[in-house]
């Protein structure tokens, strides 16, 4: 039995997170106390998580405990439930927010106004909390209450820089997303109906039975496509992806990190538990859902590319380039094996922490640059603000896969996982395509920032803070990534 | 009866439009034309003509990137989506269990100890209560949360942004000439408050009588049907009423943009405090104090009557302020 | 009673297409209002006396004010860029 | 299949509903009746979630006395409550939803005065290139 501290911790840090949200409003807005208030208590989230990690992998303990949320137990009250994975993804997603807000601590103020900037702390608090609940819950009706909770306070975010570009882009967003939680509903309702449970694993029993005594089997493939696509396109999964660049390229640095490091891996995790613990991979395999998310990842990984390619704008270009690492993601979970699922929660992970650094340092760049994006606009600006540039080159190498950068791990994993699979050819030329496409973007990115401009003193404007966060940040990836793999084999 | 209808839609419509209460033209209002309603109204000649101008560019526009075609797939795509999806849904609906049977699996153990255990675990007499603010808690302080957030949202969206922009009014906006409305003089109390003597008398006795139907629907949310939630968008309703009939500044005076804060952030504080408690003695297997009561009595249901009190707040507080700000941009 | 519940949802689905055919955008936030309505008196018939409250206050009440309150700015609106233009 | 449907007609319904809904949603270009569509979309399935808790025959989810003081808590007496709890919810959500929405569609008629999402994007793509062109113009004339 794990100590009652550590037991209390997955409830502590959800309660903690929307208790800051809710008295954030509260705060005089003076020397930014809202937002070191949010920067520590999601901080705190971190240490608790990790030391629910460390007990967890440590202590002898079972690997995985139920939590249930009042004095009901599992089919009659709600329930949260907490293993390694959940452990380690929230302790990604706390520092991935926290480091998000740190890095673009300044460019947040030049963006948004004070008072504003009172409300972005609520929202990134709320968001935060709302993807601890979507990691932590077993149940499927409150991960779709904390699914909108997330749709409001992402679209918020975007919407937090004022101007006609995010107002546009937030509604686009907004009205994919209520389109991909309208499916979701529709599905959980079917779902309900069809087993009388909305808890994750007394739906799993039913739908083994319903499955073994082929009853109801069509119901069964119908809500499973239509939660698939709702989560999909709530994910940034690639024919419903457009929607992404848009929202992730007009907001302020801050949010585009948060956005493309986190929102959208709240989501695809809860796919994750869907397919594996409420379905299990058999009835996903039976239900043929497997091959359709298999074909999208490799066309994800393709035309994401494709369309980075062809940006002028930074931040445009690492969005499109999100759009193709979701589809590693969902490449890894179209193979429908363990090895496949661990590998894309490998990838959930390394793409939480690297692309909130692309993001920031894209952001200093650019900021550097006199607050242009266009990629030519950045020539030389690595002399301007070092670290920024470090992090663009490292970021940039890992989501090519060159070995020792954290974007190899994920990608190895996904190539050993896929040779158990009939489908390998078709994984590893689409990993092979995908990587050479990253690599023809990212490399004239670097070599752009490299490259030494002479009128570099005279354009150029102060450089943006530290990213000394992130560098610390990335030596850890790769050590997490093989404790993480352990985990998953054990 | 026909003018008088006539009467009730053209004032409707006024305010709809925008145009506000016309109490000098009790008698027939000269114009607009009643039948017209405001969408089709005929407008002034510039906005036709920029109308005209932004639809004609938006056809160029789609000719000329060739969008014209992607347009039609696109209307013609989404057609036959929703056309597959129903089809899809009808055939599924089809299969699933008979309605109103009682075999079904959804009427499994788990609602059988919501009945009859329901009573005596949560002291609720309205199952569904007990069921919300109890057992299944956690999803009821999501949705509470997801009110926060719309509420804190739209505040950031129509509010906030107003206000900083009157004070330090962004200098690039006003020179692309986009943001019309910035230039425009900030809204006051009486170029919307309405004196209206009528509506004055009836909302004055019929505001206490909302509100007290509202508190009994909020209070009575364990035994009846109803709860914070509907409770509160009643009480919200006499705010509404009452800064139509006498104006924001009356309602201004008691329920501000402050007042409005420290109550919702005050309540969902007690809120998440108190399930914080239960869920914690809940989960670590600890005795909770809060005593349960006999159902049907007031004081009964254990933490249920504060709870939806709780929410009544925020619920009210938040569609007023919805109300406020998407009426005049601030509460 | 079948038969109102049959009238009832062929109302339903009739007010349905005539928001998403109807030209006019107050007619549509009407014809919206009353399906709420129709909605709260379904959920009476399926004994669900909460729903059918809260709908009534929520659906045909908040949501329809918060509709009309949108119409109406979208007019004022309207009026302020015609008077900044004239 | 029909008399099914028939059986299930609160279903049917919801589910036409839902697909009208979502029709609004993806199809229309105006963003009120998008959201509009929304809102028919959300109370379809609360719908199809009602219906599919009700039973023949039994009373609604509150506790009835047995005339002596107790209360009739058999199971057998009440409709499935599960259902109304989740629908309760859903129309909170649904309703913040609404509102955010409508705050965000208000500030697009603010900056481009339309309601259609791909006027505004025309808007905005042709602003971008004045600006392109005008700052092509100002740097010729640095360097100049």
């Amino acid at each position: 039995m794990i100590n009652l501290f550590a037991y209390n911790i997955p409830f502590a840090s959800i309660f903690l997170l929307m208790i800051s949200a809710i008295i954030t409003p509260l705060l005089p807005e003076k020397n930014r106390l809202p937002e070191k208030l949010s920067c520590c208590v999601i901080g705190l989230v971190m240490i608790l998580s990790a030391y629910l990690l460390y007990v967890l992998t440590n202590s002898g303990a079972p690997l995985s405990f139920n939590f249930p949320m009042g004095h009901f137990p599992a089919p009659w009250g709600n329930e949260l439930r907490a293993g390694p994975l959940e452990s380690v993804l929230s302790l990604v997603f706390c520092a991935a927010m926290l480091l998000s807000l740190l890095g673009n601590f300044s460019s947040t103020a030049e963006d948004i106004a004070p008072s504003r900037r009172q409300i972005f702390c609520v929202l990134v608090n709320l968001l935060t909390a709302s993807l601890l609940a979507l990691t932590y819950t077993n149940d499927l009706f409150t991960a779709y209450v904390f699914i909108e909770i997330n749709t409001i306070a992402a679209c918020a975010i975007v919407a937090v820089k004022e101007g006609a570009e995010t107002t546009r882009a937030a509604l686009r967003y907004l009205v994919m997303s209520l389109v991909g939680s309208g499916l979701v509903m529709i599905a959980i309702c079917l779902l309900y109906d069809l087993t009388g449970h909305l808890l994750m694993q007394n739906m799993h029993a039913a739908i083994q039975v319903l499955v073994r005594t082929k009853n109801y089997l069509m119901p069964l493939t119908v809500s499973l496509a239509l939660i698939t696509t709702g989560l999909a396109i709530k994910s940034a999964l690639y024919p419903f992806a457009s929607w992404l660049p848009d929202a992730h390229g007009s907001s302020t640095n801050a949010s585009s990190a948060i956005l493309s490091g986190l929102v959208l891996k709240g989501h695809i995790f809860t796919i994750i538990k869907i397919f594996y613990r409420v379905f299990g991979l058999e009835v996903i395999h039976l239900l043929r859902m497997d091959n359709v998310i298999f074909i999208l990842g490799l066309l994800a990984m393709i035309m994401g590319s494709v369309h980075a390619l062809r940006q002028n704008n930074v931040k445009r270009m690492i969005a499109w380039s999100s759009v193709a690492q979701v589809g590693y993601i969902f490449l890894g979970v179209g193979l429908n094996t363990i090895a496949g699922i661990a590998a894309a929660c490998l990838h959930i992970i390394v793409h939480a922490c690297i692309k909130p650094m692309l993001f920031t340092a894209a952001g200093g760049l650019s900021n550097a640059a006199g607050h242009k994006k266009g990629l030519h606009a950045l020539m030389g600006t690595f002399y301007v603000n070092q670290w920024a540039g470090l992090g663009l080159a490292v970021g940039a190498f890992s989501m090519m896969g060159i070995p020792g950068f954290a974007g190899f791990a994920s990608k190895l994993s996904l190539t050993l996982a896929s040779f158990d699979s009939p489908v390998i050819i078709w994984s590893l030329a689409a990993l092979a395509a995908s990587s050479v496409l990253n690599a023809l973007y990212y490399v004239p990115a670097v070599i752009v920032i490299l490259t030494h401009h002479k009128d570099a003193h005279k354009n150029f404007t102060a450089p943006a803070p530290t990213y000394i966060y992130r560098d610390k940040f990335l030596s850890g990836i790769i050590l997490r990534a093989i404790v993480k793999t352990y985990h998953e084999g054990s | 009866m026909n003018e008088e209808i006539k009467l009730i839609w053209q004032k409707f419509f006024n305010w709809v439009s925008g145009n506000g209460p016309r109490p000098e033209n009790e008698v027939i209002p000269p114009e607009p034309p009643p039948d017209l309603p405001f969408t089709q109204k005929p407008k002034d000649k510039y906005t036709r003509f920029h109308e005209a101008t932004l639809k004609e560019r938006y056809n160029q526009w789609l000719e000329i990137h060739g969008l014209h075609i992607f347009s039609l797939i696109y209307s013609g795509l989404s057609v036959l989506t929703c056309i597959v999806i129903v089809c899809l849904l009808l055939a599924t609906v089809a299969e699933l269990p008979p309605f109103g049977d009682e075999k079904n699996p959804a009427n499994n153990e788990v609602i059988r100890r919501y009945v009859e255990h329901g009573g005596h675990e949560t002291g609720a007499q309205n199952i569904v209560a007990g069921l919300i603010l109890d057992y299944r808690a956690f999803d009821t302080f999501g949705e509470s949360a997801v009110l926060f957030t719309a509420a804190v949202s739209v505040l950031m969206i129509l509010g906030v942004s107003r206000r900083n922009n009157i004070e330090e009014s962004s200098p690039d906006l006003n020179e692309s000439g986009q943001n019309f409305l910035e230039r425009a003089p900030p809204v006051n109390f009486h170029e919307i408050r309405q004196d209206d003597s009528i509506l004055r008398a009836v909302a004055s006795l019929s505001i206490p009588a909302i509100l007290l139907m509202g508190c009994v629907v909020v209070i009575n949310g364990h035994l009846t049907p109803g709860g914070g939630f509907s409770g509160g968008a009643i009480l919200s309703t006499a705010l509404i009423l009452c800064a139509n009939a006498f104006g924001f500044e009356r309602v201004h005076k008691f329920f501000n943009e402050r007042t409005f804060i420290i109550s919702s952030s005050t309540a969902l504080m007690i809120y998440a405090l108190s399930k914080g408690y239960s869920f914690f003695t809940g989960a670590n297997h600890f005795h909770s104090i809060i005593p349960k009561g006999t159902i049907g009595n007031i004081l009964s249901g254990g933490l249920i009557l504060p709870l939806n009190i709780c929410v009544g707040l925020i619920v009210a507080g938040t569609l007023y302020g919805f109300y406020a700000l998407f009426s005049r941009g601030d509460i | 009673m079948i038969l109102v519940e049959w009238l009832l949802l062929i109302f339903l689905i009739v007010c349905a297409i005539a928001v998403s055919i109807s030209k006019n955008l107050l007619n549509s936030v009407i014809i919206f209002m009353s399906y709420s309505l129709v909605m709260a008196v379904i959920w009476v018939l399926l004994r669900s006396p909460d729903l059918a409250i809260t709908e009534a206050a929520v659906g045909a009440g908040v949501t329809s004010v918060l509709f009309f309150l949108a119409l109406r700015k979208i007019g004022k609106l309207e009026h302020n860029k015609d008077d900044e233009n004239n | 299949m029909l008399e099914k449907l028939f059986l299930n007609h609160y279903e049917a319904a919801a589910v036409i509903l839902s697909g009208i809904g979502l029709t609004n949603l993806l199809l229309q270009r105006n963003l009120i009746k998008k959201i509009i569509g929304l809102n028919i979309m959300d109370t379809a399935v609360y719908l199809f979630l009602a219906a599919k808790g009700y039973v023949e025959g039994r009373a609604a989810p509150i506790l009835l006395e047995n005339g002596s003081g107790g209360w009739l808590n058999s199971a057998n007496l009440y409709v499935n409550p599960v259902p109304a709890g989740l629908v309760l919810t859903g129309i909170v959500v649904s309703v913040s939803v609404t509102a955010f929405a409508l705050a965000l569609t208000l500030k697009l008629y603010e900056y481009y005065g339309t309601l259609n999402i791909d006027e505004a994007l025309m808007k905005m793509t042709q602003e971008q290139q004045e600006l392109e062109s005008k700052i092509d113009d100002a740097e010729e004339e640095v360097l100049a």
